[in-house]
């Protein structure tokens, strides 16, 4: 069984928290490749409405459970030296960044191809939901395609 | 009859307020109780956990169990 | 025509320039998300020696017309939003970046596509070498695989 | 007779030094007089570039043309 590692933080994921978790790889002279995916908040315009934020919300427990059993898989199938999951919650406005998904491996194909599938898995299988406010302080639920 | 504990998120949150209570002997029977309730819920996709396993087909409950009524994730 | 832009730094790439970035994109607030490639140097060992640097040389001219030439045709093939790519000169250290690709869209799957492809056209197209420095300071030219 | 510029680059460059220049009429000639005077060049992969545009195949040179030798690309 493995340990839970959290991955929420209640606030947007910031550039520098990104550039520290980047140099932490530097002692992990195995690693040739990395590969970062990170999600941005659109100010979609919707029916002459615009987004300013997303609240996100989660059944964290289960989350949490669910990434642990996806960190196993992935680690299975592909043969990397790290991975590293941050997801935001709470309210993160336009051009924040809400999702920090960061792969290593010793050369490029596999780091790639994990960073891919796990991004994936997040939208589709973890409990978490976005609701979209507008600038008018109305809200919509987001829906992800 | 088990005494069930409803939690919610997203959407069905909105429309089912706060965590609550609900006696009911199988999944079945509680979601029936909750259509009556809450007319809304009938035309909303739902994916059902319960205590953190997510389940398609009808599940006995028992005293205490932990029944999560979760829209489709948009998480990301 | 395209302007040429400089892709090369006499340096390793640094985990705050890569923060600085990624920051310049918040006000992008059509770009939902971003893909990221780094390549690192890694320690590797050859017949007993470890590989302690790469110092990096480069047909530069040539290069910087052949990315030009790249860039418009991942810009014509994938609707991303922007491309950014820089590449070390000169000497880095193993655990230092010499690779930073990035590239934005609205949605996920073009940045990604366009992000692969252009690392891997980097690799195969631009006329840049590699000379693995072991800690004995004697070398190996580096093989792409 | 057109006098040509030589570049190398990497493994090429500790082979053939310093940039220099030859004269020969056409790619194909400065390849022989170059294979004659570096005999290690024979079992190298090389790329060859004139005025930045990679041949393939026989090319005709004149006065001031820069030839590039290339080996196999290793960036990234």
């Amino acid at each position: 069984m493995s340990k839970i590692k959290n991955i929420f933080q209640h606030s947007p994921i910031s550039p520098l928290f990104i550039a520290e978790s980047i140099t932490k790889h530097s002692s992990k002279t195995e690693i040739g490749a990395h590969q970062i995916f990170l999600g941005q908040i659109r100010a979609d315009k919707i029916d002459g409405k615009t987004v300013k934020a997303i609240e996100y919300t989660a059944y964290e427990d289960l989350v949490l459970n669910q990434m642990t059993a996806i960190r196993e898989e992935i680690f299975a199938k592909y043969d990397i030296t790290c991975m590293h999951i941050h997801h935001s919650l709470g309210v993160v406005n336009a051009g924040e960044i809400c999702l920090f998904v960061f792969t290593s491996s010793k050369h490029r194909k596999e780091a790639t191809l994990a960073c891919n599938e796990v991004v994936e898995r997040i939208k589709n299988e973890l409990p978490i939901w976005g609701k979209e406010i507008f600038e008018d302080e109305t809200h919509q639920w987001k829906i992800n395609q | 009859m088990a005494n069930i504990k409803i939690i919610s998120f997203g959407r069905l949150k909105e429309i089912l307020g706060s965590d609550f209570e609900l006696e009911a002997e199988n999944s079945d029977e509680l979601l029936n109780q909750l259509n009556e309730k809450f007319p809304q819920l009938e035309d909303l996709k739902l994916r059902i956990a319960v205590n953190q396993k997510i389940i398609s087909e009808n599940t006995d409950l028992k005293n205490n169990d932990v029944v999560a009524l979760m829209p489709p994730y948009s998480g990301g």
